[in-house]
């Protein structure tokens, strides 16, 4: 009975968010209800859980919430085996940006999309080994020399597309972004993700990868100690961090059908290293949920989406965020939950 | 140092700053200015501030330290620059503002201001939206960066002229932050919102933003610049082929292309004639009706 | 060779050394580069800065991290510029009672991160939001601030020198914390326990340290940092901005970790963050001094200087630390 | 087996006054029932010694008691009047002074700044740095130790902190004393040292809790005996009343017999030529750290090293094994040379290593018990050929049960085992690589008798099988016990090697005295 309990710790540790990302649904519908008056209105159209089939495909807040949340997503994929390593990737939105000009300057040439996509995101996982080779092998502090490409990177982006807006035309390219599979009436995006979480999902947990990532993060002279090639796992995180940003700016540039080196991607690290935090990530390393990572990408996304749907104007947007952000703290918080059971039994009694 | 000893006689140094280079409006703003000054063997130094006031301040200051003879820059947003300006007349140096104004207390701390008058554009784009639309719209607005001097001008200059107009209303308004991928997203959730089926206008504050709503429209199985009719402000290249391709209907420009003007002013400063405090652009409004191959091939930016 | 300096001094020492090393490149490479006003630049231009990276080194020293401190400027900025002209407050009392708010929201985001054990990362982002909604919630809008005192305060030239050059009065403000910061850090109990609580705060607690005050303390020290650097940031541009210092969090833990402060906690130095925020400050004049980089090529440059001397820190800190380590052992 | 319902402390008629009492504590962790209803109770002047099994509750006892942890049920008592510290700090105040197990002072802050830590001496709020010193060396005067107290933490081996710990206690005008496990890595003379600080304490009134799992010290310094086992109290006996033979069986549960000293197995060891040897290192060396030091092992053999706190043991090892890289010399296992500093290298010859610093070089703090068993030999295998589920949950219960490691599942988190069953998760770690070579620091610091029993028959099995050891340990008799050959070191040199007939504890411990270090002379 045990081993179970501990076993499932990765389930306990998603019930979180998950309970956050409930409780902020059901704020919506209490929106929703107010502004039609009444409760049973909860799925007409224009009402935050309403999905009507536009050319067949579903559409609707939720499943818009899943597109667009699609690229904090991946990149909270990446960013959760480098954070799990005890590090940080500031660079992720300006990878991105690199990603997403590469695949535009190539596309307009008229390159196909067999030689544009692969390019791109190359190109995105040099980008990583960059960081990989500062953290792992210069012992640069993560922070620091992730900076230094996220600085450095939209100039780089700039450069390639010549500080320019590039708007391509490519069908393949258009799909990446905005297309429906026939047989899968999702977001294409969000099908990215679910294979992306699939290929992660498998890369660490079947192989020994998540093993190392986690003991390099919990114990980095007590991994090398036991033989582990600390290095090399902290620079294939780095990596995959790149990777995963290489699609993130592939999708982001699809969904405008234009790359913009600018803002492609911009203060995107943040809200990833959100998805992770909030996942159930340690920033300090260690253990990592890449369920978690997920469902926190959803949430800060679901909290966007809720910010236009109920017309909280811009500037004061943050404040609702912030009130968001912490309330799934104070759920998460072992602590505050064991504080409020027991004010709570002291009432009962 | 070497630098310096290359300079001609009689050669003038302009040190320019930048904000950044966050839109291809602001790109051929700078291209312009750049190109004008090799045209006239004029000794240019830039700097780019990358959408930080302190960068400008400093650039600024780093100007008067190397005693350039002019000083030029499109300050990030109007308010903080009596310190520098004062620094900067004390050390005898004009200072010319290029595309927005300031806001200091004692207008000698500069020479003039050559650009565009946010409050008209937008009044000029309400003025053809009333047109266009016979003074009936439900309207949906794209906000730019929120607390910026565009943002709030164009907000203002269009507001204003459509309050003559009871049933121009704007019914939905949010920040686009003046990006496409922003455009797009907002826009989408104001078409699913309750009141997403009665948008027939979209005013946006500039061009990619309403690019990215051309493609959310077109997802949502309407057509843009038909069902809802659909007025921006800049006048990119995009926003013209937009036009032929009948998806956006006008385009307020906005002229980026100020390099002339801004070194004929300074010319014409240190040639000791007298120059009015504001140097208006010119400037065109564009739409359907004027737009065809020949005009977009015109365009330079 | 004898070098007597302690290993821990090694990487400040190696901060100092690139410190004066791109002073000499800019040096030889620019007319007017060496002038007293460059120098007076350094330490007033980037006075706000300094300032809120003081704050921010006691939360890294801690082990913590703190994300609100753009935030906490630039709402302490546009709160200065409202109460005077919207509510017809004296300049100094407004700062005041700006600087008591920034101080008490610090304390309330060390509470929330003490006593509920939430991570640091996600309570300081929470915070960010919150000051950043709250500065347009004062005033939507950037705001200049027309008042004699504050011209007065705000004057750059509170001591010319004999070369004409005037120092403001922000650039004593920065380095009277700094001194300040530096008692406080190496001298007193507080700053003991800081670094205790950094280097291993399970065992400061088991060694009977007062961690939850402590650490409650040190967010309340970086809130009021954050906003004496609004105040500054006020005197500097005679405004206040609701949208400004939109990173600036970044730009302060970049020359915390400059200037050889581990991001784990524990180890570093209050003067290294002085150097930091130095260095970051040359960088910037010497792209400026260069004047003819493109905008891709300034994030580029920017990027690569700040690769190149992190690096050579780390070079020169690492030979350093063999240096002095084979030294004592031969002292021996 | 002594009765357990009769306390023998309390017939006595005059009722000693109690310094501190705590009844009923009761403690759960999740999934362990770590403290059931535990009495204890510790006199002005006494030394009360708290014995019991790896994992028994001893640590969670004090921990109780300084407040570190909450205890779910219970009162203490200090001089009659109840307290409940929610910190140690609080605990501090109220007189409690407490070393903990896992040695607790700041790395990167220097020996006198760990001394003065929260009670510096100040003047105007300003902290008197040279006051702190002075205090400091005051304070390791006590515990006989000399070293400058400006260098950092970081840099002193485990005894050296060991020491400035049990110092920083002291220093405290305290009425309780609680020492957990001080003196796992201290040798003979430190520990006499520390033993007469102690008694200096007692006869100040001052009542001292302390927890050891070395019997000869326990009777040597207590004077009262409480033994706890599985969280429960088996009961509380003045020290001369209880025999030897008894503590144990009411430590263990069962039936003891004590351990059988190493029958040698290998008397041809030492004739073997070291050509055949299954290691080899030759004039291995570090400048500024280990001088040229050689030696072999064959196979079934175990070389033990002795020497003083310091005197290069651990630095020898880490330059086996590859942590630190070599200036000079090398290291051959069966006749074939491996790269210098690589560990990778190191364990792919087959080489383990199971280091002295549990906390900071052992144990992966976050992981299972499982993961952390078969972290080495994945680390071998490489990221792309896991080992299966299955596998990993035999081996990590196969080794569980082979070690006796006391966890609730294989899945428990390493960190919330207690210290002794820690060790045996590192030394599983190893033994599941299969090793030619095992290198073991201090493997024995903070086992309980019983299982320091079983890992010296473990290492003599493990020798049986064909493997070659070498052995660390400060205590000597373990090291004679447990050896084929010596190595001796002094000051970071190697001075000798030992074997057969003049293999014993007083022939070594000459060894060492005798050799005076030449700087000495002059
Ligand atoms: N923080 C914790 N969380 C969960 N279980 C714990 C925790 N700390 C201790 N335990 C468990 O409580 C039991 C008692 O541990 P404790 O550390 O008190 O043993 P001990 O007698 O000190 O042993 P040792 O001699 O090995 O140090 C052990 O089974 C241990 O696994
Ligand atoms: N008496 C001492 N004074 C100062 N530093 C010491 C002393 N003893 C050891 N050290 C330091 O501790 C570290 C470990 O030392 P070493 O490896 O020689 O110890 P050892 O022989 O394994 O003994 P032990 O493990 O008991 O400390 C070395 O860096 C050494 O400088
Ligand atoms: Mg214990
Ligand atoms: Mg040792």
């Amino acid at each position: 009975m045990e081993t179970k309990t501990f076993r499932s710790r990765a389930a306990t540790k998603i019930v979180w968010p998950v309970l956050a990302l409930a409780l902020l649904i059901l704020v919506n519908v209490l929106l929703d209800a107010r502004s039609f008056n009444s409760f049973t209105d909860a799925f007409r159209e224009g009402a935050f859980l309403h999905i009507s089939f536009k050319n067949g495909y579903p559409s609707g807040a939720l499943i818009d919430i899943l597109n667009h949340g699609s690229k904090v997503m991946i990149l909270a994929l990446g960013m959760s085996l480098v954070i799990a390593t005890g590090g940080v990737d500031l660079s992720v939105g300006a990878v991105m940006a690199i990603s997403g000009a590469t695949a535009a300057v190539l596309t307009v040439r008229g390159l196909p999309p067999t030689v544009v996509i692969p390019i791109a995101l190359l190109i995105s996982m040099v980008c990583g080994l960059w960081n990989g080779i500062l953290v792992g092998m210069l012992k640069i502090q993560p922070i620091v020399a992730t900076l230094i490409l996220m600085v450095a990177g939209r100039g780089v982006a700039q450069m390639i597309t010549g500080a320019q807006i590039i708007t391509f035309h490519s069908p393949v390219m258009e799909f990446i972004g905005n297309g429906r599979l026939a047989w899968l009436p999702l977001p294409f995006p969000f099908i990215l993700v679910l294979i992306m979480l699939f290929i992660t999902w498998v890369s660490t947990r079947k192989t020994a990868i998540g093993l190392l990532v986690e003991s390099v993060g919990s114990n980095p002279t007590a991994s090398r100690f036991a033989g582990v090639r600390a290095t090399s796992v902290i620079m294939m995180a780095y990596i995959f961090s790149g990777f995963c940003a290489g699609i993130a700016g592939l999708i982001a540039a699809s969904n405008i059908k234009a790359a913009d080196p600018t803002h492609a991607g911009l203060l995107l690290e943040m809200d990833a290293i959100f998805a992770v935090v909030v996942g159930g990530t340690a920033l300090t390393g260690g253990r990592f949920f890449l369920g978690g990572a997920i469902i926190g990408g959803i949430l800060i996304q679901t909290l966007t989406t809720t910010m236009y749907a109920q017309d909280v104007s811009a500037d004061v947007a943050p404040l609702p965020k912030a009130i968001v952000v912490l309330i799934v703290c104070l759920i998460q918080s072992e602590t505050f939950r064991n504080k409020l059971s027991k004010t709570w039994r002291r009432k009962q009694s | 140092s070497s630098k310096q000893s290359e300079k001609q006689e009689g050669q003038i140094t302009v040190g320019f700053s930048q904000i950044g280079a966050e839109s291809g409006w602001r790109t051929a703003n700078t291209q312009s200015i750049k190109s004008e000054a090799e045209k006239r063997g004029v000794d240019l130094r830039f700097s780019d501030a990358q959408g930080k006031q302190e960068n400008q301040i400093r650039a600024i200051r780093t100007f008067i330290q190397q005693k350039v003879d002019v000083i030029a820059f499109s300050p990030v947003v109007e308010t903080g620059w009596q310190p520098v300006l004062e620094e900067a007349k004390r050390a005898g140096i004009p200072v010319f503002l290029t595309d927005r104004a300031v806001d200091v207390t004692d207008d000698s701390l500069y020479v003039s201001f050559i650009g565009s008058d946010f409050i008209e554009e937008g009044r000029r784009a309400g003025e053809w939206l009333a047109k266009k639309m016979d003074g009936k719209a439900k309207i949906a607005e794209l906000q730019g960066t929120t607390g910026s001097a565009p943002a709030i001008d164009r907000k203002k200059g269009f507001e204003a002229f459509i309050a003559d107009y009871p049933e121009m209303t704007i019914i939905k308004s949010q920040s686009g932050d003046f990006t496409r991928a922003k455009g797009k997203e907002v826009f989408e959730a104001f078409l699913r919102s309750p009141e997403g089926s009665e948008i027939n206008a979209l005013y946006a504050h500039n061009d990619d933003m309403a690019l990215g709503a051309i493609q959310a429209i077109e997802e949502a199985g309407k057509k843009p610049g038909t069902d809802i009719v659909i007025v921006s402000i800049d006048g990119v290249h995009d926003a013209f082929q937009a036009i032929l391709d009948g998806k956006l209907n006008c385009t307020v420009e906005c002229n980026p292309l100020i390099g002339p003007q801004v070194f004929d002013a300074v010319e014409k400063y240190l040639a000791g004639e007298e120059l009015p405090k504001r140097i208006q652009i010119e400037e065109g409004v564009f739409d359907e009706n004027i737009v065809t191959q020949e005009v977009l091939d015109k365009r330079q930016y | 060779m004898k070098l007597r300096l302690p290993i821990r001094y090694v990487p400040v020492g190696a901060t100092a050394f690139i410190m004066i090393l791109l002073f000499w490149i800019g040096a030889v490479s620019f007319e007017y580069f060496v002038s007293p006003g460059v120098v007076i630049g350094l330490f007033s231009e980037y006075a706000f800065l300094g300032i809120a990276a003081i704050g921010a080194t006691f939360v890294i020293l801690s082990g913590g991290i703190d994300l609100s401190v753009g935030s906490v400027v630039s709402f302490t900025s546009i709160f200065i510029a409202a109460l005077i002209h919207k509510h017809g407050f004296h300049p100094l009392a407004a700062a005041l009672l700006a600087i008591s708010v920034g101080t008490i929201f610090g304390l309330s985001l060390g509470f929330f991160i003490q006593v509920f054990d939430m991570p640091p990362f996600m309570v300081t982002l929470a915070g960010m939001f919150f000051m950043r909604a709250l500065g347009f919630v004062v005033h939507e809008q950037s705001m200049s601030i027309k008042h004699d005192f504050y011209t007065w305060i705000s004057r750059d030239a509170v001591l010319v020198l004999p070369s004409g050059d005037g120092i403001p009065l922000r650039a004593f403000l920065m380095v009277g914390c700094i001194l300040i910061a530096i008692v406080i850090a190496h001298l007193t109990r507080f700053g003991r326990n800081v670094y205790a609580v950094g280097g291993d705060e399970q065992s400061a607690k088991m060694m009977g340290l007062p961690v939850t005050s402590t650490k409650i303390l040190i967010y309340g020290a970086a809130g009021f940092c954050s906003s004496l650097a609004g105040f500054v940031f006020t005197l500097y541009k005679q405004s206040g901005d609701p949208a400004s210092a939109v990173g600036m969090e970044l730009d302060a833990i970049a020359a915390v970790v400059i200037g050889g402060t581990q991001l784990t906690g524990g180890v570093g130095f209050m003067a290294g963050t002085l150097m930091g925020v130095i260095i970051l400050g040359l960088i910037r004049t010497l792209i400026d001094f260069h004047g003819n980089l493109n905008s891709a090529w300034t994030s580029i440059t920017t990027g690569l200087l700040l690769l190149t001397f992190i690096g050579l820190q780390r070079g020169i800190a690492h030979l350093g630390e063999r240096a002095v380590k084979s030294n004592a052992a031969e002292a021996d | 087996m002594p009765d357990i319902h009769s306390d023998p402390s309390t017939p006595t008629a005059v009722q000693p006054r109690l310094l501190l009492r705590g009844t009923g504590l009761d403690k759960r962790f999740p999934g362990v029932h770590a403290l059931q209803s535990v009495d204890f109770d510790l006199r002005p002047g006494e030394v009360h010694a708290l014995m019991g099994e790896n994992g028994a509750g001893k640590s969670t006892l004090i921990k109780v008691l300084t407040g570190f942890h909450r205890k779910d049920a219970g009162t203490v008592l200090l001089e009659d009047v109840p307290i409940d510290p929610a910190s140690p700090k609080e605990a501090e105040a109220t007189g409690i002074s407490t070393v903990y197990q896992e040695v607790n002072l700041i790395p990167h802050l220097s020996v006198a700044e760990n001394i003065g830590l929260g009670r510096q001496p100040t003047r105007f709020g300003l902290i008197q740095n040279r006051a702190i010193k002075q205090r400091a060396q005051q304070a390791l005067a006590r515990v006989g130790l000399k070293i400058d107290v400006s260098n950092s933490i970081a840099e002193c081996s485990i005894a050296i902190r060991q020491l400035v710990a049990i110092a920083r206690a002291i220093d405290l005008d305290a009425k309780v004393l609680i020492l957990d496990e001080p003196t796992s890595s201290l040798d003979a003379g430190e520990t006499a040292q520390l033993f007469e600080v102690v008694r200096n304490l007692k006869a100040e009134g001052i009542g001292i809790i302390f927890v050891t799992h070395f019997l000869d010290q326990v009777y040597q310094i207590s004077d009262r005996i409480t033994v706890l086992r599985n969280g429960r109290l088996i009961g509380t006996w003045p020290a001369p009343e209880l025999p030897r033979i008894q503590l144990i069986e009411a430590m263990t549960g069962n039936k003891f017999s004590e351990q059988q000293p190493r029958t040698a197995s290998v008397e041809a060891g030492t004739q073997r030529p070291a050509e055949e040897a299954v290691i080899q290192v030759k004039r291995l060396g570090r400048r500024n750290s280990i001088a040229p030091t050689s030696f072999h092992i064959h196979a079934g053999e175990t070389l033990g090293i002795a020497g003083l706190l310091g005197s290069g043991r651990t630095e020898l090892a880490r330059l086996v094994f590859g942590i630190d890289r070599a200036d000079s010399g090398e290291v051959r296992i069966n006749g074939k040379p491996i790269r210098n500093g690589s560990i990778p290298a190191a364990i792919q010859a087959k080489m383990a290593f199971s280091p002295e610093d549990r906390k900071f070089e052992g144990i992966i703090p976050e992981l299972s018990v499982r993961e952390n068993i078969i972290l080495a030999l994945q680390a071998q295998l490489g990221p792309l050929r896991p080992i299966s589920r299955a596998e990993q949950i035999r081996l990590a219960d196969q080794y569980i049960q082979a070690l006796k490691i006391k966890t609730p599942s294989p899945e428990f988190p390493v960190q919330n085992l207690s210290g002794g069953n820690q060790q045996k998760v590192l030394l599983a770690r190893w033994l599941v690589t299969q090793p030619k070579f095992l290198l073991l620091d201090e493997p024995t610091r903070g086992i309980d008798v019983g299982a320091k029993a079983e890992i010296e028959n473990l290492t003599h099995q493990l020798c049986q099988e064909g493997m070659a050891i070498l052995f660390i340990s400060s205590e000597l008799d373990e090291i004679v016990r447990t050896s084929d050959r010596v190595l001796v070191l002094r000051d970071k040199m190697p001075i000798g090697e030992v074997a057969k007939d003049e293999l014993t504890e007083p022939f070594i411990m000459q060894m060492i005295a005798k050799h005076e270090p030449e700087g000495a002379a002059n």
